[in-house]
């Protein structure tokens, strides 16, 4: 369970707010949908709640408490437990957010390296556990083969397993499928839906594409400049939007995608 | 396996363009070897009679062949001027440059990698600029200078060793090694300085990349997450790199060679081009040649095992 | 606006100053050496030998009572000079090479590499010596040597930079709209590989003063009176009991021409 | 942030520093070399050149070899230090019937290095092998005036004469080494007071004192000559307690020793520098130019700016510590007269001077300073000099065999004791003319020289042939070279030799 509560975050670099004064809440096994167009501040708040801002160089204030305790609060080294943990994170482009040196597994096993007391064997079958569980044909040689030697699809798959793996209260995506093409991004889909229904894991999908977030998400929140400008449920914010940004952001899918 | 003996090829075809070139500048440059040998009160008799002993009365091409048949079976022949097998004078002078550049090599790692990791952390525009005015002030000391300094203070103020009373390798290893030191130091500071520069930049460069970014997001330390996985993809454009230096290394070793008294393959080198001495010349330039080329491949070898992706023969690049 | 944070940003290029500034020092040095030294600096003076530093002997006299400052100022001269000449002709000849080896590749870019390898291989010593020997003495021979010992590094550079150039989008449309290789070359992806180059330019003209300073060492190259600074450092070494200052000033001057290059270099890279 | 940038390096430095301290324990610092020498009885001499070619005696002509082994080699007469010519292996040596008959009685016991004792066979052999009459090329040509050799008992050899040849005696210093010996070149044997244990190319050459010498027998044990090929690598060696002793330094060298640890000796190089002008190169061919430059130049401008006012100005070829055939009077011929020389100048068509080139073997410093010095002195007459410093391979191919040369400054030392030695060199069609000299009178002379058998006779007519040189400004004579020897305190013993020897039998550590 996620709660975003007036979070403000300014960079030194520039005058405006990146993310002004917003409320958001995910609650337990929901996929809520965040969705705005690039530099709407989005994937700033997402680098907030992971704790991957560079504090150094702006200014937060306000809450983001997950499962009752507040992020902002925890120092580095508190925050890294939470990370991994409770906590997963799958990025855009899988082919970068794999380390090319190092065989998928072991990347996919960081997560319980870290956080567990778990012998290699047993680390390995959870990793393969995972990896049947995000549909990867033959979990074993995805296991020994290293990034370039696998698709943009399995890459990813690799990814969302490897946040699974430690069975995290909330999965941050940001911009998941984007970097794939039109199949593998339903398939993607399909399997987050299908995960969270089956783990009841809530997740906070990120997307400029609303299409993406239509078909993956039950509700919606809309971000223009920092702000949270229209949130509620899906079917009933595409049918009829509110706000005349949602209403330009519709307008802008072609017709083709939009059939469910 | 293909790979390999193309390389091999590829590598001898250079060795003998070196040592054709070398020949052919040899040709080219004034000096007669029987003359300078004998010395200004030679008669022409005696001169005349010396060159045809040392068969340089022969064409050019046949004195080439000659001397590359020698070489390929281990005969490097005979010097010019000392009459002494030209392998029994360069042997023990081999290893002495070898271990000095060696000795420089580790240097070069032992002080440029942390330098090159602790810097590469630094963010603080300051500390930025600073880090790179010192690089640039050590690259710009040219080693015979830092030796010339060296050999002052550490010989004779602090007598740490005595310059220009090198122990033989051989009879005294530690005392040479101690010795080798401060020659070595000198070869390696501005080249210790560019491998920090050039490992800080491919750090950077790797710490800015999403898989970063991921290890972190599983809960890994900055720390953890450079170790783990920032250093082995920050490494191969270093390792080219150090493999070039000790190209450098050998070849830069002549002038240090002479400002500390080193009975190296420098100052052979210098000495026989001096004296028009052939047979040692050419000989310790392909030797020199052989260790560039050699570092050369072996850079590559690392890298491409270091390198899946080029290993798997699908190269994406 | 004045928010010290942000001001912090700003303060990053400090070494395109501070090398900018060095390098117009010794530049000024240099070219005011050409027109105007304080004193002769050819004439000697038994009775003002291995003087140290004074108001009208700013870096002091050498052994033949010369002023080491006018001296030094010459020297820089010739020093300068020479790694200019240096870096234009090996630079030339090298992204030359390396642009035709880069962008055509196939058996040129083989040749070529070959005889790269074959330079690197030769001992930058030999070559100024068969230079010297053929030409005579005197700095721009000594140019030429180093020129060709400093071709290879340069055509790496470009090399790297053309072939991965070649292969863009922008390149395959200029050449479908009709232009020729050259003009592509030239037009295209020569003002796209600068970034590249220039450090390596920078980085080349110090090594090219370096190595001009180690081959005065061995004493090659080099026609007293006029004297470079390498020469100038291998005589002051010979003297340091004796007379230090020589040995300092002339390390100094060398070391700002080096540092000021390389601080610029590494200024223009990163703005 | 930066503060623990520099604590690091600083770090890493002191901790390398250490590590090397720990090695300290063996040996003790400097201090101990110098007790360390002493106490050992061996010394170490700096030499800058490499001994180069065979070591054979009769082959080696440099004269940086023939310094060294005169230690090790001896001939039936040996110099001595005010250069007269005294016995060695020979007991005595006679000229009878004027100087057609050389009587030689050996001396009795004298061993080899390897412990063979010296006999006749071993004299022949040595004698055969340097006047050529082994079937190959004389290497002692003068020599080939031998016409017969007897000998009536072992220990007597009657050398006969074609003609008279008063100096035929000071050619027998050639090395007497031990018959069908093949090995001179890399391990010599000979009869002197040092013996030859090993040699490493480029890095140094050792001796050993021989006690079974017939003379008076060395004081220090073990000799090691130290080839330092850079000049700052002696005065660095001096300085670190490497080297005892170091000769033929330059002034300026001399000058930053160590005064505390070094005595300075002076003596003299025994040679003769000048500026030889090419007298078949224009404008050089014209003797008015040639004087006009004598006339210009200052030479105790250049000892005064070169050499710290060291060095022994002459005005011939001979050089002073030649004291049997220098004459004085020439050194001052051309006294310093710039307007004359100007005058001189206009005379011969160059009223505002000309362009000349001076070629200098690079790896002689005191040479190429000379040169520096010379371009700037001979700038007051308007004549512009250009130095061009070349390798000393292509000094000997270039200028002194192909003659191809303007002007060019080096020494020109004796091989053998001998006036012929320095002065048939300028005979017009002697083939190592290399400043082409052609003067009949000049010739003329040498011939009635070597047809002279009185000694006082024939020393009068090479004074003549020395005076010739100088009316005629052959070259600009300038000096005999100061020869500074540095000497760690507590060596006693160096002796300066009117030739190119260095005497290490005489050295020896005090009593410590």
């Amino acid at each position: 369970m996620l709660e975003i509560k007036d979070l403000r975050i300014r960079f030194y670099t520039r005058e405006r707010d990146a993310v002004g004064g917003i409320n958001l809440t995910v609650n337990d096994g929901e996929i809520l949908g965040l969705v705005g167009e690039s530099g709407s501040g989005k994937t700033v708040t997402a680098m907030a709640i992971g704790g991957l801002l560079d504090r150094a160089a702006c200014d937060v204030s306000g809450q983001i408490l997950l499962d009752g305790t507040d992020l902002l609060t925890l120092d580095s080294a508190r925050f890294r437990k939470v990370r991994g943990k409770t906590l997963g994170v799958v990025f855009q482009d899988p082919s970068a957010a794999l380390d090319p040196l190092m065989k998928a597994g072991r990347q996919a096993e960081e997560a319980l390296l870290i956080h567990t007391s778990m012998t290699k064997k047993e680390r390995k079958a959870a990793v393969l556990q995972a990896f049947a569980a995000v549909e990867l044909r033959d979990p074993e040689r995805v296991y020994d083969s290293y990034p370039h030697e696998l698709s943009g699809g399995m890459q990813q798959r690799v990814m969302i397993a490897a946040a699974l793996v430690t069975d995290p209260s909330l999965i941050l995506l940001d911009e998941p499928t984007t970097a794939l093409d039109a199949g593998v991004q339903a398939e993607i889909l399909a399997l987050l839906k299908r995960l969270n229904a089956e783990k009841r894991i809530s997740m906070l999908l990120i997307s400029h594409d609303l299409s993406v977030v239509r078909r993956a998400c039950r509700r919606v929140a809309v971000m223009q400049r920092g702000r949270i400008v229209e949130e509620g449920e899906a079917e009933a914010l595409f049918s009829s939007p509110a706000h005349p940004y949602t209403k330009r952001l519709l307008e802008a899918i072609p017709l083709s995608r939009l059939r469910r | 396996m293909k790979t390999v003996f193309k390389k091999a090829a590829a590598l001898a075809l250079t060795l003998l363009l070196a040592s054709f070139l070398v020949f052919l500048a040899f040709q080219l440059i004034d000096g007669d070897p029987a003359r300078t040998m004998l010395g200004a009160e030679a008669t022409e008799a005696r001169v005349t009679e010396l060159q045809a002993e040392l068969g340089l009365d022969k064409p050019f091409l046949t004195r080439y062949f000659g001397w590359l048949g020698g070489f390929v079976t281990g005969d490097f022949g005979v010097s010019f001027s000392s009459r002494e097998q030209v392998g029994a004078i360069l042997a023990p002078k081999i290893g002495v440059t070898v271990t000095m550049s060696l000795l420089s090599f580790a240097l070069i790692v032992l002080f440029g990698v942390p330098a090159g990791l602790f810097s590469a952390r630094l963010r603080h525009p300051a500390a930025v600029a600073a880090q790179t005015f010192f690089d640039q002030l050590f690259m710009a000391v040219p080693p015979f200078v830092l030796g010339v300094g060296l050999s002052w203070v550490f010989g004779i103020l602090l007598k740490v060793f005595t310059p220009l009373e090198f122990p033989s390798l051989t009879a005294d290893p530690a005392g040479a090694l101690r010795y080798l030191f401060f020659p070595a130091l000198s070869l390696a500071v501005p080249r210790a300085a560019m491998t920090a520069r050039m490992l800080r930049a491919s750090v950077r460069e790797e710490l800015n990349k999403d898989y970063v970014l991921a290890s972190m997001a599983r809960g890994a330390s900055p720390r953890q997450a450079e170790v783990r996985h920032v250093l082995k993809n920050a490494l191969p454009p270093t390792v080219s790199f150090l493999a070039q230096t000790v190209a450098e290394l050998v070849g830069g070793g002549v002038i240090v060679e002479q400002v500390f008294g080193v009975p190296g393959l420098g100052g052979v080198l210098v000495d026989a081009i001096g004296k028009r001495d052939y047979p040692v010349a050419c000989t310790v330039i392909v030797i020199l040649a052989f260790f560039v080329i050699l570092s050369h491949a072996a850079a590559d070898a690392v890298n491409l095992a270091a390198d899946p992706r080029r290993r798997g023969g699908e190269a994406r690049v | 606006m004045s928010d010290p944070k942000v001001k912090k940003a700003k303060k990053h290029n400090i070494l395109l100053i501070a090398g900018a500034a060095l390098t117009l020092a010794v530049l000024l040095f240099t070219f005011v050496g050409a027109f105007y030294t304080p004193r002769d600096p050819d004439a000697m003076n038994a009775a003002e030998k291995l003087l140290p530093p004074t108001l009208n002997h700013l870096f002091g006299t050498d052994k033949f009572g010369r002023d080491i400052f006018s001296r030094v100022m010459k020297g820089t001269l010739s020093t300068v000079s020479t790694a200019l000449l240096t870096v234009l002709a090996g630079g030339g000849v090298g992204i030359l090479a390396g642009a035709v080896t880069g962008y055509f590749g196939g058996k040129a870019d083989a040749v070529l590499t070959r005889l790269g390898d074959t330079v690197t291989a030769f001992p930058a010593v030999l070559t100024a010596l068969l230079v010297v020997s053929l030409l005579g003495p005197g700095g721009w021979q000594v140019a030429i040597a180093l020129a060709v010992a400093f071709i290879p590094s340069f055509m790496r550079v470009s090399r790297v930079s053309f072939a991965g150039q070649r292969r863009l989008p922008y390149v395959i449309s200029a050449r479908l709209q009709g232009a020729s290789h050259a003009g592509v070359m030239l037009r295209h992806i020569l003002p796209n590989t600068l970034p590249s180059l220039l450090p390596a330019l920078t980085i080349g003209f110090s090594n090219a003063v370096l190595a001009e300073a180690g081959m005065s060492y061995l004493g090659i190259g080099v026609t007293p009176p006029d004297a470079s600074l390498g020469y100038m450092l291998s005589e002051a070494q010979g003297m340091l009991a004796l007379a230090p200052w020589y040995a300092v000033s002339c390390g100094a001057v060398l070391l700002a021409a080096v540092l000021g290059v390389g601080l610029l270099g590494e200024g223009l890279k990163d703005a | 942030m930066l503060k623990r940038a520099l604590a690091f390096l600083l770090a890493a430095l002191l901790l390398t520093l250490a590590a090397c301290g720990k090695h300290e324990g063996g040996k003790e610092p400097d201090a101990g070399a110098d007790a360390g020498r002493a106490g050992e009885n061996s010394l170490v001499i700096g030499v800058a050149q490499d001994l180069d070619e065979s070591l054979d005696p009769h082959y080696a002509v440099a004269a940086g070899t023939r310094e060294v082994m005169f230690n090790v080699f001896e001939g039936l007469l040996k110099p001595d230090r005010n250069g007269n010519l005294v016995p060695a292996i020979a007991e005595s040596v006679n000229v009878e019937e004027n100087g057609t008959v050389v009587k030689i009685t050996l001396r009795s016991g004298v061993k080899f290095h390897n412990g063979a004792t010296v006999t006749m066979r071993d004299v022949l052999y040595s004698l055969d092998r340097v006047r050529g009459a082994d079937g190959k090329e004389a290497l002692l040509p003068a020599l080939t005036a031998i016409d017969t050799v007897e000998t009536p008992s072992d220990a007597e050899l009657v050398l006969r004469l074609a003609e008279a040849q008063p100096e035929l005696t000071s050619y027998l210093t050639f090395a007497i080494i031990p018959a069908d010996y093949t090995e001179q070149a890399t391990k010599p044997v000979g009869t002197g007071p040092y013996r030859f244990v090993e040699r490493v190319v480029l890095e140094r050459v050792v001796l050993e004192r021989f006690d079974d010498y017939w003379g008076e027998k060395a004081s220090i044990e073990r000799v090691t000559f130290r080839v330092i090929e850079n000049a700052e690598g002696l005065l660095l060696g001096l300085q670190s307690g490497a080297l005892d002793l170091v000769n033929h330094l330059t002034v300026t060298q001399a000058a930053s020793v160590d005064k505390t640890k070094f005595d300075l000796e002076e003596g003299t190089m025994n040679l003769v520098q000048a500026l030889y002008l090419n007298n078949a190169v224009k404008p050089f061919d014209d003797v008015r130019v040639r004087q006009a430059l004598c006339y210009g130049v200052d030479r105790n401008e250049i000892l005064s700016l070169a050499f710290d006012g060291r060095g022994t100005l002459l005005g011939s070829s001979m050089y002073p510590a030649f004291t049997k055939y220098f004459d004085d009077s020439l050194t001052n011929y051309y006294t310093y007269d710039p307007a004359k020389a100007k005058e001189l100048l206009a005379e011969a068509g160059y009223p505002d001077g000309f362009e000349m080139k001076i070629t200098v073997p690079s790896n002689y410093q005191p040479h190429m300073d000379t040169a520096e010095v010379l371009v700037q002195l001979l700038g007051k007459i308007g004549v512009k000099a250009k130095i061009e410093p070349v390798e000393w391979s292509v000094w000997v191919d270039r200028v002194y065999t192909k003659r191809d040369f303007e002007s060019t400054v080096i020494g020109v030392d004796a091989s053998s004791m001998t006036a012929r030695a320095m002065l048939e060199r300028f005979v017009s069609d002697y083939g190592k003319n290399f400043i082409n000299y052609k003067n009949d009178e000049y010739d003329r002379l040498f011939a009635e020289a070597q047809n002279t058998f009185d000694d006082a006779q024939q020393t009068a007519v090479y004074k003549k042939m020395e005076r010739n040189l100088t009316e005629n400004a052959a070259s600009l004579y300038i000096q005999d070279l100061a020869d500074m020897v540095a000497v760690r305190k507590g060596l006693t013993g160096l002796r300066f030799y009117p030739v190119y020897v260095l005497d290490v039998a005489a050295l020896s550590w005090d009593a410590q």
